[in-house]
């Protein structure tokens, strides 16, 4: 195999990972468009989805398992993250950064209360036999370049989401008054908008997206208490990135960041990958501090 | 004079943190009736404004809307029971497009209506139409002005609060507003409660007039009873 | 020495994805002069001011300060040239007490490193206790300014600006939200100001504008419409039609 | 825990005692105010005499960290710039001084083990100058200041801050610890720097150099914290609130936020480096588990308990919070994570303003009745 | 776990002893196995008599995976609770932290897991395996099984990169190839651009000295890349019997690992210490290496201490080298004079239930070496 085939497949690979950062990032950059508000629980909300899909696997094991797990997980972690968010993050709905550190703590606490139920060592989920095999190009200028179905699959349920999401946002009247609240919240509530209803839509909506890419991570590896942390920089970096509350800037930051951390790892290791990651950050803000896609507004933000 | 009061303010107290800015507010508004509330800056009319909308808390007393303890319904409960306001400084949702401003006001309807905008929106205020697909928040000053009172109108409230709704707009708009606000009042049959600092605007259009200071209301009367002499007083020129 | 140019634009364009907000505007400021600027709601006239300060950058035009061209200069260093504005929306600082507000704008020393030191000079002090008198907040001087209502909000934006010492205001609707007697004081308190400060008002208050007794320049669609006097401006037929209506 | 009391210092603690437990109420509480600052320094600098040598360990590392603390009150509190990534700061610092305390122990030529076994052979430039003192002390203090201009300066005159800034800041935590992690050869890798036996030609075990080093701490700890009360109460202190609260609106005044900002942050992580320095003193070793992310964000959580807006408050808040981790996490290890974590959920959201935000309640309270 | 805060040594008839490992954060999983395995000796020992006719108490604390906690910890145990030695100590980075307090105390350390060498102090007792006596005999085996070709993968930390340093040595004195190296950060789960590296190189077999939960997710990626072990053999380092369980046998199912003890080891002693191990702790618990090395420490300290007649450390660990062979779950083992533990390696293959068949050994007991001749020569052990 040469080199052009060991690029190529780092680029297929870079959007596997940008499908997992998407996943992961989805859900933070909703809840901060609409509330300004990161969850740094919400790799917990990822792990959960894990353990979901560990669970169901559990209950039904075998290739059905996976397809009831997505669902499950999407909905437990979805409630999951409708709890934190009535109990804790809607009290402090004013305050941001604080409600950065308070959400830490329960990450916090999550991660040990699994650690107590589940054990400190990774549970397994078993790929179904459907996910065997792949893609493996033998002939052509993408000879050696080989396709995994796992990595097809996540990236199709990374599609799959953002179609999803597309759809309500754009096309729904929710969409609307979850964009109204986005922009204003105590108009949108003189308007008639239940802007707690909205959070909380939101907020299930997406710790249920996290929820997912915990799936998609349990096919991959390990599920343990800390699989989110793994995953949440990256995210958080993906959010800094896509401008706020913007869907599609989400997705083309994680495009630019997952593909960029595949093709540096053909010329680093993974840890150099790491953090050259934060550099291009810091290089693309000096470009374009707004994000990939900045919103326009004449108000002064004092 | 028979007539139930369209809003009823008992005893209404607000505070910010420990400062308080109204104190025992006693007001009666009647259907089909338009209130002007004068004030120097500062007073608390605003607040007040937000009191009865919801959006700021009761600290103390009642709210009764149409006949019922509103006191502690949130805000868009309060809009759902007919209650609309048009804030000062317009708060106008700036990355929505005109027609998406509109729309959210339907909210307000609850599962009312058929969803639609009521046509009247753009009669009264054609610029709308012109700039309906243009976001909100590149609209000049004048322009937001007429779709915050639109999108309020799109709910069919009962109460409209309007918070200085000629403030920083060109005078010929104004009189488009003044005559938008005639309208709402006598054809509409929607009751309003005006703060303006034009004296001028209260005078064409209320029919009872509400002067406050230092957080109380110190004057109430019918538009008729007040001479040339009292607005000057009012105003403390 | 009213006669120089203190500051004038020069053919500017702003273009907002292909909306014209100013189309080709020129105007001309000369020094120790207060010009009023009237339009239409949209004409463009805040976003002359916009243009002015460095918060919207034209996409042809240029703009000179004292024959300076300030057309790409970062914002901070316009207001450096000596050129302040008030924005539309109050803005001051809210957990500052209303002095501190004012000693921010009155004392001009820039550089981050000359704050390294405790208190203000005497001079921003005086400065200070005058302008609280002026804009009548003395007795809340020591509140923070997050407390004040939207009128002494307004009131204290103004003394700032005026206490940056600024040889070119930029007032942006001052008086919205005012009532009439508080109007008046504005337009008293731009009159004091005399032949140091040249100020540049925008407003739709056909009372206040009078009392400024100043020449008044009309915008419309981003364009020039009329310059002349407050009668001038009432007689002409095109600005009522835009703008004054049959009244006023 | 009481060791050796002499006569004067018992007749001290019998005193700070008696206004103890005379007076219960807070009201005495205020009355005495002003003496607890002064007789808390006095215990703290009498503390070799009272304390173990194991909780004297303890109370130095506490003292150190709480510079770093004091840093968290200036950027978060006064700047409202939430840092996630002070542990970045705080480790170059250590490693500055742990490079120092390395080379001092070696004869010339000699390299650090851990080099011998990446497979190093030669001294690499970067560890040069930590063999000159005045270096390394000018270092520890320098290069976290000019590092933390520059990272900050990229991102602040961008103008990008509030929660982007706090998340820029965890992954520079995180690819700061992952880069200390994978350069073993220069750093030593997971393992970090430990096993040091001299400092200036002194063997670090003696008693008398713990005591040396523990007052210098708390030395600094006095000088730093002077300092910024200085800093917070000079006009540097209002343009600093002032960019917190209205940025632009700051910027329309003529002034530039982005160097007040990126000085004060600079300031902070110039703290940080010295306290850093301290604690690899009193610890013994500095390792990439003490710079990352998970300790990055515990150090918020210290301002955060003790208060965000005050001085006083962050001190107290690292010694109470860290000594409480010694004894809850000997006892019930497991339980360490949940107390930690619900320890962030209910300060954050019932004491915004920390300890010292209720204590100035209850006083201020208390004043007000009276 | 049974911990103390006061001192114990006053008390004429007992001696204690800290236990000193991580009880909470990532390492927690691992060593409290070891905990518990040095709790059962303590308690055998203890209904056996005691040692010097004393009952011991162990004081355990929480290391809390993070080295600075390992060497707080330390002291407080040997200046605060006075204890007479100390058990504990995974990683490397907590071993090193803790170091200088056992030097400068003069306390003795008892350490049970493999290691890179490269460190001899007076004031531990390594039991683990040095490199070798686990990676350099993986690696002779490989040899003589004639693979060529070497791929080293390993967690980003120094155990692996020192073995591998090591290894790359021996594959060039061998004038065998190396497929490629690479590192990931302890616990990461990405292999995406690993994998696609070892698809490039075609390795023989790859050496995996990746540490935890990364396993699963390389062993998982690889699979579903399509690279089977049995075309590509995977030796690993740190794979232990509950590692496997836990990873579900049959992704591991096939691959190598050496040890110096599995659990499948067919000897009265193993079996009941595996008895009694379960007995105590649950039937399901696996036995690992580890486990058995911080068993074996508490015995050999017993020993020592009753040979010198005393729990005087520098006695003690005077009498530990003089001990004869003595018999532990593993075999006869000794230590050596260097205070590093005298014992043999053994490969093992995974089967299908999580338990390795001993495939082959080295024979003969290895001496300690914490110096690879051939990677650093002319260094010593010094005591
Ligand atoms: N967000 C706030 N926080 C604290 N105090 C406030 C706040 N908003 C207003 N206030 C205080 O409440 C009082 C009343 O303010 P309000 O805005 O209701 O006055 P107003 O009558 O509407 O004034 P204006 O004519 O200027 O709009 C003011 O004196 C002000 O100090
Ligand atoms: N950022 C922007 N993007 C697009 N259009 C904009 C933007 N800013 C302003 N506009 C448009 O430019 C026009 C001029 O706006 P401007 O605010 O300058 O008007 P104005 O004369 O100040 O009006 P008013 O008297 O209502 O304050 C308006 O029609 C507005 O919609
Ligand atoms: N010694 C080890 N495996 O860290
Ligand atoms: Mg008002
Ligand atoms: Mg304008």
């Amino acid at each position: 195999m040469d080199s052009f085939a060991l690029i190529s497949n780092q680029i297929f690979n870079g959007f596997s990972v940008a499908s997992i950062f998407l996943l992961a990032a989805l859900g933070l950059a909703l809840s901060f468009g609409l509330m300004r508000v990161i969850n740094m629980a919400h790799g917990e909300m990822l792990m959960l989805g894990g353990y979901f899909a560990f669970l169901t696997m559990q209950i039904i094991p075998g290739g059905m398992g996976l397809l009831v797990a997505l669902p499950v997980a999407f909905i437990g972690a979805a409630a999951t993250g409708g709890l934190l968010q009535t109990t804790l993050i809607s009290r402090l709905a004013k305050r941001p950064l604080d409600t950065l550190l308070a959400t830490w703590g329960v990450s916090l606490i999550l991660q040990q209360a699994s650690r107590d139920i589940f054990g400190a060592i990774g549970v397994e989920v078993q790929a179904p036999t459907w996910l065997d095999g792949g893609i493996q190009i033998t002939e052509g200028i993408f000879a050696g370049v080989s396709l995994p179905a796992t990595r097809l699959f996540i990236i199709a349920v990374a599609i799959f989401v953002l179609i999803g999401l597309t759809l309500i946002f754009r096309h729904t009247r929710i969409g609307l008054l979850i964009r109204a609240v986005n922009q204003d919240r105590m108009m949108a509530a003189a308007t008639g908008i239940e802007v707690k209803r909205a959070d909380l839509i939101i907020f299930c909506l997406g710790s249920g997206i996290a929820g997912l890419a915990g799936v998609v991570l349990a096919i991959l590896g390990p599920v343990t208490p800390s699989v989110g942390q793994s995953y949440i920089v990256p995210a958080f970096l993906v959010v800094v990135m896509g401008g706020l509350g913007s869907i599609a800037g989400t997705t083309i930051a994680a495009l630019m960041l997952g593909l960029f951390s595949a093709l540096a790892q053909i010329y680093v290791d993974v840890s150099m990958a790491q953090v050259l990651l934060l550099v291009f950050v810091i290089i693309f803000i000096q470009f374009r501090p707004q994000g990939v896609i900045a919103q326009k507004s004449r108000a002064l933000d004092v | 004079m028979s007539q139930n009061p369209i809003l009823q303010l008992q005893n209404l107290s607000a505070a910010y943190g420990q400062s308080q800015v109204l104190w025992d507010i006693d007001l009666n508004l009647l259907p089909n009736h338009a209130m002007g509330l004068i004030g120097r800056n500062g007073v608390g009319k605003s607040t007040l404004l937000q009191t009865i909308m919801g959006t700021h808390k009761v600290h103390g007393g009642t709210v009764i809307f149409d006949g019922e303890d509103v006191t502690s319904l949130p805000a868009h409960l309060r809009a759902r029971a007919g209650i609309a306001i048009v804030p000062q400084g317009r708060h106008i949702f700036p990355h929505l497009t005109v027609l998406e401003n509109l729309e959210t006001g339907l909210s307000a309807r609850g599962d009312r209506g058929n969803g639609k905008l009521p046509e009247y929106i753009f009669d009264l205020f054609p610029k709308l139409k012109d700039v309906r697909s243009r976001n909100g928040g590149f609209l000049s000053g004048g322009e937001q002005q007429q779709l915050a009172i639109g999108r309020a109108l799109a709910g069919s409230p009962k109460l409209l609060l309007l918070d200085e709704p000629t403030e920083g707009i060109q005078p010929n708009v104004v009189q488009q507003i003044e005559a938008a606000i005639h309208t709402i009042k006598t054809e509409l049959k929607v009751s309003v409660l005006m703060v303006e600092q034009r004296i001028e605007v209260v005078w064409n259009i209320a029919d009872q007039f509400t002067a406050m200071q230092e957080g109380k209301i110190i004057l109430q009367d019918d538009i008729a009873n007040m001479s040339a002499e009292d607005a000057s007083n009012i105003v403390r020129i | 020495m009213t006669n120089r140019p203190l500051l004038s634009v020069d053919g500017v364009t702003v273009d907002f994805d292909g909306f014209k907000a100013l189309n080709s505007f020129s105007f001309i400021l000369n020094s120790g002069e207060t010009r009023v600027v009237i339009g239409p709601n949209g004409a463009g006239k805040s976003t002359l001011c916009d243009t002015i300060i460095g918060r919207v950058r034209p996409a042809e035009g240029h703009i000179y300060f004292e024959d300076v061209e300030i057309t790409k200069m970062a914002e901070q260093d316009i207001v450096r040239q000596g050129i302040c504005r008030k924005f539309q929306a109050p803005g001051v600082l809210p957990e500052l007490t209303v002095s501190q507000n004012l000693e921010l704008a009155a004392q001009r020393q820039y550089q981050w490193w000359k704050s390294l030191r405790q208190g203000v000079s005497a001079e921003t002090r005086t400065i200070v206790e005058d302008m609280l008198e002026r804009i009548e907040l003395t007795h809340r001087k020591n509140e923070p300014a997050g407390l004040l209502s939207h009128g002494e909000k307004q009131w204290l934006e103004i003394g700032m600006v005026i206490s940056t010492g600024a040889k070119l205001l930029l007032l942006d609707e001052p008086t919205a939200g005012m009532g009439p007697a508080e109007t008046r004081r504005t337009a008293e308190l731009i009159k004091s100001l005399g032949d140091s400060q040249t100020v540049l008002v925008i407003d739709h208050d056909m009372s206040f504008v009078e009392q400024l007794n100043a020449s008044v320049t009309v915008m419309h669609q981003g364009k020039f419409l009329f310059q002349g006097d407050i009668e001038a401006v009432r007689q002409d037929e095109n600005v009522a039609a835009v703008y004054l209506g049959k009244s006023a | 825990m009481f060791k050796v009391i002499d006569d004067n210092a018992r007749a001290r603690i019998a005193r700070f005692s008696e206004i103890m437990n005379q007076n219960p109420h807070i009201q005495t509480l205020v009355k005495y105010a002003p003496y607890i600052l002064p007789a808390i320094i006095l215990l703290a600098a009498i503390a070799p005499f009272l304390l173990s040598d194991y909780d004297l360990n303890l109370l130095g590392r506490f003292l150190s960290l709480s510079i770093l603390a004091l840093g968290l009150v200036l950027i978060w509190g006064h700047g409202g710039i939430l840092s996630l990534g002070q542990g970045v700061f705080f480790g170059l610092g250590g490693y500055a001084i742990a490079m120092h305390l390395k080379l001092a122990d070696l004869a010339s030529g000699e390299l650090p083990d851990f080099m011998v076994w990446s497979g190093i052979e030669t001294l690499p430039l970067l560890w040069q100058p930590f063999q000159n003192p005045i270096f390394t002390l000018l270092a520890i203090v320098l290069i976290p200041g000019v590092f933390a201009a520059l990272f900050s300066w990229l991102v602040f005159n961008r103008r990008v801050s509030g929660t982007y800034f706090a998340l820029i800041s965890q992954a520079l935590a995180l690819a700061f610890a992952t880069l200390l992690v994978s350069r073993q050869d220069w750093t030593g890798g997971f393992n970090g720097l430990t096993n040091f036996s001299t400092l200036l030609g002194q063997p670090l075990s003696a008693a008398s150099m713990n005591y040396a080093i523990y007052w210098a701490t708390l030395t600094i700890l006095c000088l730093c914290f002077l300092g910024l009360k200085w800093l917070l109460s000079s006009q540097f202190g209002v343009m600093l609130r002032a960019s917190r609260d209205g940025e632009n609106r700051v910027r329309f005044l003529g002034y530039n936020p982005t160097p007040i900002k990126v000085f004060a942050f600079s300031v902070a992580a110039m703290l940080a480096g010295m306290s850093g320095a301290l604690f690899t003193l009193h610890a013994g070793n500095i390792s990439p588990a003490a710079v990352g992310v998970i300790p990055s964000i515990e150090m918020i959580i210290w301002v955060a308990l003790g208060g965000r807006f005050s001085l006083i408050g962050a001190i107290a808040g690292t010694i109470l919070i860290n000594f409480s981790r010694d004894r809850i996490s000997s006892a019930f290890p497991e339980l360490w994570l949940y107390f930690i974590g619900a320890l962030f959920v209910l300060s954050v959201t019932f004491l915004p303003k920390g300890l010292a935000g209720l204590y100035e309640k209850l006083t201020t309270k208390e004043r007000d009745a009276s | 776990p049974s911990t103390s805060e006061t001192p114990t040594t006053s008390d004429a008839s007992t001696v204690s002893v800290g236990i000193l490992q991580s009880l909470s954060g990532t390492m927690a999983i691992s060593e409290i196995t070891v905990k518990n395995a040095e709790i059962l000796a303590i308690e055998e020992i203890n209904a056996a008599g005691g040692v010097l006719g004393k009952q011991i108490t162990a004081i355990v604390e929480d290391g809390a995976s993070d080295p600075a906690s390992f060497a707080q910890k330390a002291s407080k145990l040997i200046e605060n609770s006075n204890v007479a030695t100390v058990f504990g100590g995974w990683t490397s980075a907590s071993r090193k932290a803790m170091l200088p307090v056992f030097e400068r105390t003069n306390n003795l350390l008892w350490y049970p897991v493999q290691f890179e060498g490269n460190e001899c102090s007076p004031n531990i007792m390594y039991s683990g395996a040095q490199p070798n006596q686990q990676i350099l005999p993986a690696f002779e085996w490989a040899v003589d099984a004639g693979y060529e070709n070497y791929f080293l993968i390993g967690s980003d930390y120094v155990f692996p990169r020192t073995a591998n340093l090591i290894v790359k040595k021996h594959i060039e004195n061998k004038e065998l190839s190396l497929a490629g190296e690479a590192y990931v950060p302890l616990g990461g789960t990405d292999f995406s651009g690993v994998i696609a590296k070892v698809q490039a190189a075609k390795p023989d077999i790859i050496f995996n000295t990746l540490n935890g939960d990364s396993n699963v997710a390389f062993f998982k990626q690889l699979k579903a890349a399509g690279i089977a072990s049995t075309e590509t053999p995977i030796m690993s380092f740190s794979i232990g019997e509950q590692e496997a369980q836990a990873m579900g046998p049959s992704l591991v199912e096939g691959s190598y690992a050496t040890w110096n003890y599995f659990q499948s080891l067919e000897t009265a002693e193993n079996n009941s210490f595996v008895d009694a191990y379960k007995a105590k702790f649950g039937a399901g618990a696996a036995i690992t290496d580890p486990m058995v090395h911080g068993y074996l420490n508490v015995y050999a300290w017993k020993a020592a201490a009753e040979k010198a007649g005393t729990f005087d450390v520098d006695a003690v660990r005077e009498a530990v080298v003089e001990l004869e062979a003595f018999s532990t779950p593993m075999g006869m083992v000794s230590f050596a004079d260097n205070q590093s533990l005298v014992q043999k390696a053994l490969i093992g293959k995974l089967d299908a239930s999580g338990q390795f068949e001993i495939i082959a050994d080295s024979g003969d007991a290895i001496s300690p070496e914490p110096y690879d001749a051939l990677t650093f020569p002319g260094k010593v052990c010094e005591l």
